[in-house]
């Protein structure tokens, strides 16, 4: 299990293959990747800032990483959020789960996304033309995280 | 007497202009609850921000906690909006 | 939209980064990478070798990718399906779909694995200890494949 | 006359030992059915393999199809197992 937290960009194909390579157990690795968009609630974004709270951040990811591994067979994982200033297309976060069936994998790497963005703490704050400014918990993202309560 | 850091994140912490504070804690705040009422007793932003009816998330030593829940010396206790990471 | 079918191995980081890199409506990719398991039904498994029916395959992806796209707000996507011999721990599949919003790119994805496994002709033959074998088809995959049509 | 090309796919294009032929079928050929009728008269292992209760796969022209298909001329029919790929 990787969890990291870092300015720096990650390189995709290195963090999926360290995952399987080595392991021929692995049938099915599911990935997210989360980038920086150009609009966001109608208004063009030029760069994201992403602020963390270092320490209970990382430990709150082991927290969801720890849940899911209890409710599905993982075999192995990596959660990668970056912080710091992002301009659009960059990637911000990547979730890869390692399983040895597909619906295990979906379904942690869903879980553990849902989670994230309603347990773990990061704040992103958007350059507009119109200036600076705090980006808003979703209410749908709390709901995406309910989901799974009434499910196992 | 209870020592505690405070730590502010994203909005509040600008609202506040500072990420983080040594207090010493009165006698009379005993939970996250009455630490509340003491920092809005600061008037200003302090008020303002952390209003009841404001939605702000607390967290004990990085585990995220309720108004209920008792201070300890030495904790490290953030306050912050909700998150919006990912 | 992407579909391939073929013997050559594919770089996850360029077909991926091929959904997002010239887009800034992309905010979320979800992948699903499927591999050659050492591993089956209790055997072990030295190599794989995939046949398909040239044509007909490409067809049939490409409609379950329409139909994915009926469903969900799909901004790209691309599927790569190996055939030939392959070995354990080998990428044989890869599906990736860029969305704006993560929901749609990770149902469309597990979508488009539920149907591709029931619904694309890709046979697979076993060399074990035990000499070669055919894989016979799950049951598990038909009711995987069955629950989106009761779903929209 | 209907003149048809046979696909045949993995266990059946082994055990048919031909993974294609071209067939012109007699009048009475007219669905998919018929055509199955047809060729299990071969005997062996086409009887065996196409038996009423074995599992496979049709397809007319590379769509999936069911044993009411007319066949055309110039038609191209699979049969082949049920497909594992993924």
């Amino acid at each position: 299990m990787k969890i990291s937290v870092q300015t720096a960009p990650f390189d995709l194909n290195a963090e999926v293959a360290a995952l399987y390579a080595a392991n021929p157990k692995v049938g099915a690795v599911a990935t997210f990747l989360g980038l920086v968009r150009d609009v966001n609630e109608g208004d063009g974004v030029a760069t994201l800032t992403l602020e963390h709270y270092p320490g209970m951040t990382e430990k709150a990811l082991a927290k969801i990483v720890d849940e899911a591994q209890g409710r599905w067979d993982i075999l192995d994982c990596t959660v990668i959020h970056r912080v710091g200033e992002l301009k659009p297309t960059e990637p911000i976060v990547l979730v890869a789960v390692a399983s040895s069936h597909r619906q295990d994998a979906f379904a942690a790497c869903a879980f553990i996304m849902d989670y994230l963005k309603t347990q773990a703490p990061f704040w992103k704050k958007e350059v507009t033309p119109q200036g600076e400014r705090w980006v808003e918990a979703r209410e749908s993202d709390d709901a995406a995280a309910a989901r799974w309560q009434s499910q196992n | 007497m209870t020592k505690v850091t405070l730590l502010y994140f994203a909005r509040l912490r600008e609202q506040f202009g500072t990420g983080s504070e040594a207090a010493t804690l009165p006698a009379e705040v005993k939970t996250l609850n009455d630490l509340l009422a003491w920092l809005r007793a600061r008037g200003g932003n302090w008020a303002t921000e952390l209003a009841e009816g404001r939605t702000y998330r607390l967290a004990v030593n990085q585990d995220m906690a309720d108004l209920e829940a008792v201070l300890n010396d030495g904790d490290e206790v953030a306050i912050f909006p909700p998150v919006t990471g990912g």
